[in-house]
C-alpha cells in the first residue's frame, strides 16, 4: 500500500464526495462514510511498516516525501478512525442542514490534509498540509454563521501567525542545510549551535503552539470549538488541535532530537522545563475557567484547552515516561472529547441546538445511551481508575513527582480537581434533575450517532483496562526518539517505583461493587417516585423549575471570577484594535488631494537625490 | 569681471537655465493652485520646460541643422538631431495629454460644479 | 525591418507590437463593417498574441531575439530585445489580456465600446512594448501610451469617482513622464545614446554613481506607475473607480510593467547595487502601507486595490535583494499577482453588479447567489494571502527563502515586517470571505450567476493558479532564466551589441 | 493470603470506621455534657435501615450510592493498614488520591440523580470544599512523594518505619502541621461540616436516601472517615507494625479531631475555602520548597 494512493483517495474522496452530492445525498453519505473507512483499513494495514520513505513529487527544486513509521502510525490511526466516526456522526447530525456538500467536502479535507502532515517526510509537504489543514478548518468553523464568524477570523488570524512563525523556521533550517528532509536534518543538525536550536525550537513552538492552544496562545479555541458545527467538534478538538503536538514530538525529538532538545538553556531556564511550565499554567487556568462556563460547548472547550496542558507537560519533562504519559493522553483525550462532543451532538440533535447547561436536565430518562456515552466521557476526563485517562495521567504524574517537579506535579493534578467541578457540572446540568417540559417528548438518539458513541465509549474502558495495547506502540515511538524502554505489560507499567496494574484495580472493583450491590439487595425493593416527589423539609415545590443548576458553584465562582477574565484574550483583542486604528490612520496618508500627492512626488525625488549627497551611495 | 563670468555662463546655459526655470515653475503651478485649470496650465508649462531642456541638450550654439545633402556644412556644427526627433514625439504626447486632461476637466465640472482640487476630494483614504 | 527573426525559426517578436496596435487603429474601421464584431477582436489578437508569445518562449530562453527596426544595428536603431524576461511578460500580457477580454464580452455593455476595445488593445500594446524594447525612449513612448489609455479607461463609466480618479492620476501621471522625460534628457546629454544596451556599458565603464541624477529621475517617474510607496496615491483611486474588468488589467499588468520597467533601469541600467538596499526598505514599507490601508476599507475593490500595493511592495522587496533566488521569487510573484488580482477583480466585478453596491458587507450571501464566482474569489484570496496549493505559496516561499539567505540581521526584522503584513493581508481577504459565504444575508435571494463568458475567464485563472500552486514547475525554468538575464547586466549588453 | 487479606481489609476498615462513628457520638454527647448513645448505635442503625422501606429516584439513584461504597471500599484496599495491604503494587499514591474521588462521585451522580435541590447544593458544596482542601492536601502528598521519591504508599510506609516519622521528620515538619489543618475538612466535620449541615440543607447529599440506601450511605461514611485518618497515620506517623499500634494510632488522631469537632462552630463555605487556601497551603507550599532544596 502506497502513501500516495492513500492521500490521493483522502483528497480525491473528499473532491469525489462533493461532486457525488450534486447528484444524491444519499450515494454522497454512502460514499463519505466508505471514503473514511476505508483510510482506516488502508492505515491499519500499514502497521509496522518503519521507514520506508519515498518521493512524489518536486517542489521549487525540492523533494516531497512520505514515510512511515510508527509515531506516524498511530497519529494517522487516530485521525482516520476519529474522522471516520465524524462522518458517521455527521450523517443524522447534518441532514436537512444547507451546503451539506461543503460540509462534508471540507471536513473529509481536513482529514485528509491531516493525514498529510502525519505522513510528511519533509518539512514543505508538512507545511503545506499544515496550510492546508489551517484553510478548510477555517472554512469549518465558519459554516454555522452568526458568532461562528467571529470564531473563524479568529482562528485563522492566529493560525496564519502560526504558519507564519512556521515557515521562518522552515525555510531557515532550508537556507543552513539545504534540505528539508526530517531524516537528514535530524543528522546535519547535531552540527547546529545551541542557539540556533533554541531559535528553531521558539519559532516552531509558537506555530504548534497556537495549534495545540497553548496558554499564552490559546484565545482561538474555546470560541471556535463553540462554534464549529458540533459533529465537526469531535475533529476539531480530537486530532486537528492535537497536531501541534504531533507537531512538538516532530521538531523536538525527531529533528532537533532528545539528547539536544532537553539540554538548551540552563538551569530553570531550560527550553523544555519553561515548555512544561507554561503546560502547567494552561492545565490550571482553563481548567477553572471551564467550571464557569454555561455553554456545554464552551464548557468543552475550555476543558480542551486544559487536558493540552497535560500533554504538553507529558512531552516537555523528557523522559520516556511523561513522552508516553503525553502521547497516549493525546490518543485519550481524543477518544473522550469525541465522544462527549458527540454526546453534547445528540442532545442538540434532539432538542433543536439548545447547549445552555441550565435550560436542560432529566435526559438521562430520554436519552441513556447517551448519558453512559457522558458517564464514561466524562470518566476519562477526569481520570477515574479504569478509564484511559487516568493511564495516561498517572504515567505524567508519576514522572512528574519522580524527576522531581512537584510543583508541576501540583498543577496537573489540581486541574484534575477542578476537572471534576465542571464534569459533573456539565453531566448533572445536562442529564441528572429535572426534565423540562417542553423536552417531554424527546426521542432517543438515532442509531448513526450511538454507532460512534458506543464504539468510543468502549475505547474509553478498553484502553483504560487493557493499557498495555497502545502504550506498547507508544513505547516504540519512545524508543525511536532515543529514550529508555519503559517496562510494559498488557495490564500497566511495571516499575520499582511505584507499580500500575489496572486488572487488580479491575478485579477489586467489580468484586466491591458486585458486593456493594448485594448490600443493596439486602434490604427491601425500594419504591420508585417521580423526580419531583422529594424531600423538601416542608417547603412549597414549585414544579416547572425546581431543579438547581444556575451559578451551581456559586461560592466559587465569586471567588475565582475576578482573576479569571481572559486577560489574555482581552489584551490580543485591545491589540488588534490598536493595530486597527494605526491602519485606519496610515490610510490618511492618502488625503485626497493631488497638490499633495504630487508633493509626494516631489519629496520623493528630493529624498533620492539626499540620501546620494549624505551617505554618496 | 565677475560680471562677465556671470554673463559667459548666462550665454552658455541660458537654454537650461530657462528650461529648470519652466519647470520648476510648472511644478510650483501643480503643488500650489487648486484650480484645476491652473494645474493643467501647469503641466502643460512643466512639459514645455522638458521639452525646451530635450532641444538644448543637442543645441549647440550657432549650429546649423544635420543636413548631410549640403557638402558645405561642417559635421562638427551639425545640432544633434535625435532630441528634436524626441521633442516632436514628446509635444505630440503633450498634446494628447492636454486634450484628456481638459476634456476631462470638463466632465469634472459637469459633475461637481466645481473645478477646486481642495474641494474634489471623494476619493481618498 | 530585420528579417533575422523571421528565418530563425519562430515568429517576430514585433508581431507582439504591431498586430494589436494596428488592430486598436484599425478598429474604427471595422466599426463602419460591423458593430458587433468589434468586441471579439481583442480576444482574437491576444490569443494571437499569446501563441506567438508561447511559440517564442522555448527560443529565447537558448538566444534573446532582436529585432532592429530601421535597418540600423544598435546602438543607432530602435530595436526591440525579446529575451526571457520580455516574451514571458508578453506571454502573462496576453494571457490576462485575453481573459479580461473574453471576460468583457459580457461585463462591458454600456458606453462608447468601440473605444473601450481602442483603448483596450492600446493599454496591452503599450505593455508588450514596455517590456520588448530597448531603448530607453521607446519606453517612454510606450509608458505614454500606456498611461494615455489607462486615464481614459478609468474615466470609461464617466462617473463622478471615474472622472475625479481619471484627473488624479492623470496629474499625477504626467508629472511623472515629465520627470522620466528629464532624466532621459539627461542620460542622453551625459552619454549621447537611447539605446539601453549601449548606455548600460557606458555606465559600466564610467562606473554607475556619475548617473545617480537621471537614475533618480527616472526612477521617480516610472516608480509612479509601479506604484513605489509615496507615488502610488493614484492607485487605489484609480483601480476603485474604473471598471473591473480595467481594474484586472491595472492591477494585473499595468502595475507590474511599471516595476518591471524600474527594475530593468536599476539592474541594467544603472547596475546601482549600492541603493539597492534603500529598495528593500522601501518595498517592505510599501507592502506595510498597503496592506494596512487595505486592511481598514469598506469598499470591496479599494481593498483589492491597496492589497496590490502591498504586493508590489512584496516584488520589489524581493528584486531589491538581487539573488538569483530573489529575483525568481520577485518575477514569480508577479505572476501570482497578475493571475491572483486578476481573478479577484473578475470575480468582485461581477458580484458588485449583482449587489450593486461595492461595499464589503452588500458581498452579504454571495456564496449562495453565485457559488462559482465566490469561489473563484475565494481562490483568490487564498491565493494572494500565500497558502497551499495555490501560487502564492512557492513565490512568497521562494521570496522569504531568498531573504533568510540574505545574512543581515536587518533582513531578519524585514522579514518579519513582510509576515506581519501577510498576517494582515489574510485578516482582510478572510474577512471578506466570510462576509461572502457566512454572514447571514437578509432575505433569501435567489441564484443569479455570472454570465459565462465571465466564469470561463475565471475558471482558467483558477485553473492556472492551482496548477502552477501544485507544480511550480511549470514556470520556473522561464523564470529562472528570466531572473539571469535581469541579474546579469554584462551578457545583455553582449547579446544586444554584437 | 492475598485474597483473605481482600477480605479482611475492608472488614478491618467497616468495623473501625463504625466504631468511630459511634464513638464520635458518645465523645462529643460527653463533651456537651449529655449521656449519648451507646458505642453501638451506627451499626444498629445500619441494620434496621436495611430493613426499612425506601424510595428510588431512577436507576443512576441506584448505582451512584454502589459506585460510592465501591469506591470506598477499594480504596481501603491500596491502604496499608499496618502490614495488610492487598493491592499494594497497583499504582500507588497516585490510585489513592484518584479513588478519593469516587465516592463524592457517586454520591454526587446518585444525589443529582434525584432533583433535590438541597441534595444539590450540598454536592456543590462538597465539591467547592474537596477543591478546596485538595490544594493544600496535594502540596503536602506531593513533598511527601518526592522526599521519599517514590509514590508508592506502601514504600512510604517502610521508610518511615525505619527512618522515623514523617511528621516529626524536619524537612516535612510544615507538611504535617498543613496536614494536621486540614484534617477536619478531608473528614468532613467542624468546622468544615457545610456539606451535611443538617440544619441547614437536610443533610445535604443524603437528604433523599432513606432503608438501605442510607445504610449504605452510613457505611461509606464510616469508611471515609477510616480512610482520612488512616491515611494520615500511614503517611505521617509511620503506619505501624501491628493492627494494634496502627488502630491506636487512629485512635488518638481521630479524638484530637473530635475536640476540634466539639469547639469550634460551622463555617461558611467561603470561609472553608479561603482558610483551606489560606494557611494550610501556605504551609504546605514552605513544607514544599524545603523539600524541594533538602532534595538538591
Amino acid at each position: 500500500m502506497s502513501l500516495e494512493l492513500l492521500l490521493i483517495i483522502a483528497f480525491g474522496g473528499a473532491i469525489v464526495t462533493y461532486l457525488l452530492g450534486k447528484i444524491s445525498c444519499r450515494i454522497r453519505e454512502g460514499f463519505a462514510v466508505l471514503i473514511s473507512l476505508s483510510l482506516v483499513v488502508m492505515i491499519a494495514c500499514l502497521y509496522g511498516e518503519n521507514g520506508t520513505e519515498s518521493i512524489y513529487f518536486h517542489f521549487l527544486g525540492l523533494p516531497l516525501i512520505m514515510r512511515t513509521n510508527m509515531l506516524s502510525w498511530f497519529f494517522a490511526m487516530a485521525v482516520s478512525a476519529l474522522g471516520a466516526l465524524s462522518v458517521i456522526f455527521s450523517l443524522n447530525y447534518m441532514k436537512n442542514r444547507e451546503r451539506t456538500d461543503f460540509y462534508y467536502l471540507m471536513l473529509l479535507m481536513v482529514n485528509a490534509s491531516m493525514l498529510g502532515i502525519i505522513f510528511s517526510g519533509d518539512l514543505i509537504s508538512f507545511f503545506i498540509f499544515w496550510e492546508m489543514m489551517s484553510w478548510s478548518t477555517f472554512l469549518l468553523i465558519s459554516y454555522n454563521r452568526g458568532p461562528a464568524v467571529a470564531a473563524g477570523l479568529k482562528y485563522i488570524i492566529m493560525s496564519i501567525i502560526g504558519s507564519m512563525a512556521m515557515l521562518v523556521g522552515v525555510l531557515s533550517l532550508y537556507a543552513t542545510y539545504e534540505t528539508l528532509n526530517m531524516a537528514t536534518l535530524a543528522e546535519l543538525i547535531g552540527s547546529a549551535s545551541s542557539g540556533y536550536l533554541l531559535f528553531l525550537l521558539i519559532i516552531f513552538s509558537i506555530a504548534f503552539a497556537i495549534k495545540n492552544a497553548l496558554m499564552p496562545l490559546h484565545t482561538w479555541l474555546p470560541a471556535a470549538y463553540a462554534e464549529a458545527p458540533t459533529p465537526f467538534n469531535g475533529v476539531l478538538s480530537g486530532m486537528l488541535t492535537r497536531m501541534g503536538m504531533y507537531g512538538f514530538l516532530l521538531i523536538m525529538y525527531v529533528i532537533v532530537g532528545a539528547t539536544r532538545a532537553l539540554n538548551l538553556g540552563s538551569g530553570l531556564f531550560k527550553f523544555h522545563y519553561i515548555l512544561a511550565w507554561l503546560g502547567a499554567i494552561t492545565i490550571v487556568i482553563p481548567t477553572f475557567i471551564a467550571i464557569l462556563q454555561d455553554d456545554a460547548k464552551k464548557l468543552l472547550a475550555w476543558s480542551a484547552v486544559g487536558q493540552g496542558g497535560y500533554m504538553i507537560v507529558g512531552i516537555a519533562v523528557g523522559t520516556n515516561l511523561g513522552l508516553s504519559g503525553g502521547i497516549f493522553h493525546t490518543l485519550n483525550h481524543a477518544i473522550y472529547i469525541v465522544l462527549l462532543f458527540m454526546c453534547v451532538g445528540a442532545i442538540q440533535y434532539r432538542t433543536g441546538g439548545e447547549r445552555d447547561l441550565n435550560s436542560l436536565g432529566g435526559f438521562i430518562k430520554k436519552m441513556p445511551f447517551t448519558f453512559i456515552g457522558t458517564l464514561l466521557g466524562i470518566s476519562g476526563l477526569v481520570g477515574i481508575p479504569l478509564t484511559n485517562g487516568f493511564v495516561s495521567k498517572w504515567l505524567i504524574y508519576k514522572t512528574l513527582i519522580l524527576e522531581g517537579y512537584p510543583f508541576l506535579a501540583f498543577a496537573a493534578l489540581i486541574g484534575t480537581w477542578g476537572c471534576i467541578l465542571y464534569c459533573y457540572k456539565f453531566i448533572h446540568h445536562i442529564f441528572l434533575g429535572q426534565l423540562p417540559g417542553k423536552y417531554q417528548n424527546v426521542q432517543k438518539a438515532p442509531f448513526s450517532m450511538l454507532l460512534p458513541m458506543i464504539i468510543l465509549s468502549f475505547a474509553i474502558l478498553f484502553f483504560g483496562i487493557l493499557p498495555g495495547i497502545p502504550l506498547k506502540i507508544i513505547d516504540t515511538i519512545g524508543t525511536s526518539f532515543g529514550f529508555k524502554s519503559m517496562n510494559v505489560t498488557i495490564w500497566g507499567i511495571a516499575s520499582e517505583t511505584g507499580t500500575l496494574n489496572t486488572i487488580n484495580i479491575f478485579a477489586a472493583v467489580l468484586i466491591v461493587s458486585i458486593i456493594a450491590w448485594l448490600m443493596l439487595k439486602i434490604g427491601p425493593k425500594a419504591v420508585s417516585v417521580a423526580q419531583e416527589d422529594t424531600y423538601a423539609a416542608g417547603a412549597a415545590i414549585p414544579k416547572d423549575k425546581y431543579h438547581y443548576t444556575v451559578d451551581f458553584y456559586n461560592p466559587l465562582y465569586r471567588m475565582i471570577t475576578p482573576y479569571l477574565k481572559d486577560f489574555i484574550d482581552a489584551f490580543y483583542m485591545k491589540f488588534a484594535h490598536w493595530i486597527q486604528s494605526l491602519c485606519n490612520g496610515t490610510r490618511r496618508v492618502y488625503t485626497g488631494y493631488v497638490g499633495n500627492y504630487v508633493m509626494y512626488i516631489v519629496l520623493f525625488l528630493a529624498l533620492l537625490i539626499f540620501i546620494r549627497l549624505k551617505w554618496s551611495l | 569681471m565677475v560680471f562677465s563670468q556671470v554673463i559667459h555662463f548666462l550665454q552658455n546655459h541660458i537654454y537650461y537655465i530657462g528650461a529648470f526655470g519652466l519647470i520648476f515653475i510648472g511644478l510650483l503651478i501643480i503643488l500650489v493652485k487648486h484650480n484645476l485649470i491652473k494645474v493643467i496650465i501647469g503641466l502643460s508649462i512643466l512639459e514645455t520646460g522638458v521639452n525646451l531642456f530635450l532641444i538644448a541638450v543637442g543645441y549647440i550654439s550657432n549650429g546649423t541643422a544635420p543636413i548631410f545633402s549640403n557638402p558645405s556644412v561642417e559635421t562638427q556644427r551639425m545640432v544633434d538631431p535625435v532630441p528634436q526627433a524626441l521633442v516632436l514625439t514628446a509635444i505630440v504626447i503633450g498634446v494628447a495629454v492636454l486634450a484628456l486632461a481638459l476634456s476631462l476637466a470638463i466632465r469634472l465640472y459637469q459633475h461637481y460644479g466645481i473645478l477646486d482640487l481642495r474641494q474634489i476630494r471623494e476619493q481618498k483614504w | 525591418m530585420d528579417d533575422a527573426g523571421l528565418f530563425s525559426g519562430g515568429p517576430n517578436p514585433i508581431l507582439l507590437v504591431v498586430v494589436p496596435l494596428g488592430f486598436a487603429f484599425a478598429l474604427p474601421l471595422i466599426g463602419f463593417v460591423s458593430k458587433k464584431i468589434l468586441k471579439y477582436i481583442p480576444v482574437g489578437v491576444f490569443m494571437f498574441n499569446l501563441v506567438v508569445a508561447l511559440r517564442l518562449l522555448p527560443l529565447v530562453l537558448k538566444q534573446p531575439i532582436l529585432v532592429e527596426i530601421g535597418g540600423f544595428s544598435p546602438p543607432f536603431c530602435i530595436n526591440l530585445v525579446a529575451g526571457p524576461v520580455g516574451i514571458l511578460f508578453s506571454a502573462l500580457i496576453a494571457l490576462a489580456g485575453l481573459l479580461v477580454a473574453v471576460y468583457t464580452l459580457v461585463y462591458i455593455k454600456e458606453g462608447p465600446e468601440e473605444k473601450y476595445h481602442i483603448l483596450y488593445l492600446l493599454l496591452l500594446t503599450a505593455a508588450t512594448g514596455v517590456v520588448l524594447t530597448g531603448d530607453i525612449f521607446n519606453l517612454f513612448v510606450f509608458f505614454e501610451i500606456l498611461c494615455i489609455s489607462s486615464y481614459t479607461l478609468v474615466a470609461y463609466v464617466g462617473n463622478r469617482a471615474g472622472i475625479e480618479s481619471s484627473v488624479k492620476y492623470l496629474i499625477q501621471g504626467a508629472v511623472g513622464s515629465s520627470l522620466l522625460l528629464i532624466g532621459i534628457g539627461l542620460l542622453y546629454g551625459l552619454f549621447g545614446t537611447l539605446n539601453m544596451a549601449d548606455l548600460a556599458r557606458q555606465i559600466v565603464s564610467v562606473g554607475s554613481s556619475s548617473a545617480f541624477i537621471p537614475m533618480a529621475f527616472m526612477i521617480t517617474g516610472l516608480g509612479i506607475e509601479a506604484a513605489i510607496f509615496p507615488l502610488n496615491s493614484w492607485l487605489p483611486d484609480a483601480h476603485s473607480s474604473a471598471p473591473s474588468s480595467v481594474s484586472a488589467i491595472l492591477s494585473g499588468i499595468a502595475i507590474e510593467v511599471g516595476l518591471y520597467a524600474v527594475v530593468r533601469i536599476l539592474f541594467t541600467l544603472f547596475g546601482l547595487s549600492s541603493f539597492f538596499l534603500f529598495f528593500v526598505f522601501l518595498g517592505v514599507l510599501t507592502l506595510l502601507i498597503g496592506e494596512m490601508c487595505a486592511f481598514s476599507q469598506n469598499n470591496i475593490k479599494r481593498m483589492l486595490a491597496y492589497s496590490s500595493i502591498g504586493q508590489i511592495g512584496l516584488i520589489l522587496f524581493a528584486f531589491a535583494i538581487a539573488t538569483a533566488y530573489a529575483v525568481t521569487g520577485g518575477l514569480f510573484q508577479m505572476i501570482s499577482h497578475t493571475l491572483g488580482k486578476g481573478l479577484l477583480f473578475l470575480a468582485a466585478g461581477y458580484m458588485i453588479v449583482r449587489s450593486g453596491s461595492m461595499e464589503i458587507s452588500s458581498l452579504k450571501g454571495m456564496g449562495k447567489r453565485m457559488p462559482l464566482t465566490a469561489l473563484a474569489f475565494t481562490i483568490g484570496a487564498f491565493s494572494l494571502v500565500g497558502l497551499p496549493p495555490f501560487i502564492g505559496f512557492p513565490s512568497k516561499f521562494l521570496i522569504i527563502r531568498s531573504a533568510l539567505a540574505e545574512e543581515a540581521l536587518i533582513f531578519n526584522i524585514l522579514i518579519g515586517l513582510i509576515l506581519l503584513g501577510t498576517v494582515i493581508e489574510g485578516a482582510y481577504f478572510f474577512r471578506v470571505v466570510q462576509v461572502i459565504y457566512f454572514q447571514k444575508e437578509n432575505e433569501h435571494q435567489k441564484r443569479h450567476e455570472a454570465p459565462v463568458a465571465a466564469l470561463i475567464p475565471m475558471f482558467l485563472f483558477m485553473i492556472a493558479i492551482v496548477a502552477i500552486g501544485i507544480y511550480p514547475k511549470l514556470v520556473t525554468g522561464i523564470l529562472d532564466s528570466a531572473a539571469s538575464e535581469l541579474l546579469d547586466r554584462v551578457d545583455y549588453i553582449r547579446s544586444v551589441i554584437q | 493470603m492475598q485474597m483473605i487479606e481482600m477480605i479482611l481489609s475492608p472488614l478491618l476498615a467497616l468495623i473501625i470506621g463504625i466504631f468511630f462513628l459511634g464513638l464520635s457520638r458518645k465523645i462529643m454527647a460527653r463533651i456537651q455534657w449529655r449521656y449519648g448513645p451507646p458505642i453501638t448505635q451506627p451499626v444498629i442503625d445500619v441494620i434496621r435501615l436495611f430493613s426499612q422501606k425506601s424510595v428510588s429516584h431512577g436507576k443512576l439513584f441506584n448505582l451512584g450510592i454502589i459506585f460510592s461504597l465501591a469506591g470506598s471500599l477499594v480504596l481501603v484496599l491500596f491502604l496499608p493498614l499496618a502490614q495488610i495491604c492487598p493491592l499494594s503494587g497497583s499504582g500507588g499514591m497516585l490510585v489513592i488520591l484518584y479513588m478519593m474521588l469516587l465516592a463524592p462521585l457517586g454520591i454526587a451522580l446518585s444525589g443529582g440523580e434525584s432533583a433535590n435541590p438541597n441534595t444539590s447544593i450540598g454536592i456543590s458544596r462538597k465539591f467547592i470544599l474537596a477543591l478546596g482542601y485538595e490544594v493544600p492536601l496535594l502540596l503536602i502528598l506531593l513533598a511527601l512523594m518526592t522526599h521519599y521519591k517514590t509514590i508508592s504508599i506502601v514504600h512510604i510506609v517502610s521508610i518511615q518505619q525505619n527512618t522515623g516519622w514523617a511528621f516529626v521528620s524536619l524537612p516535612l515538619l510544615l507538611s504535617g502541621i498543613a496536614y494536621v489543618l486540614i484534617l477536619p475538612a478531608i473528614l468532613g466535620i467542624r468546622p468544615f461540616e457545610v456539606v451535611q449541615a443538617s440544619q441547614e440543607i437536610s443533610s445535604g447529599p443524603m437528604a433523599e436516601y432513606g432503608g438501605p440506601f442510607l445504610a449504605l450511605a452510613t457505611i461509606q461514611h464510616a469508611l471515609s472517615l477510616f480512610i482520612g485518618i488512616a491515611l494520615f497515620v500511614n503517611l505521617f506517623l509511620g503506619g505501624a507494625g501491628n493492627l494494634l499500634i496502627f488502630f491506636l494510632k487512629m485512635l488518638v488522631v481521630f479524638v484530637l479531631v473530635l475536640f476540634v469537632n466539639a469547639a469550634l462552630p460551622r463555617l461558611r463555605i467561603e470561609q472553608a475555602v479561603k482558610y483551606l487556601w489560606r494557611w494550610p497551603t501556605l504551609l504546605a507550599f514552605i513544607g514544599m520548597i524545603i523539600v524541594l532544596i533538602v532534595r538538591r
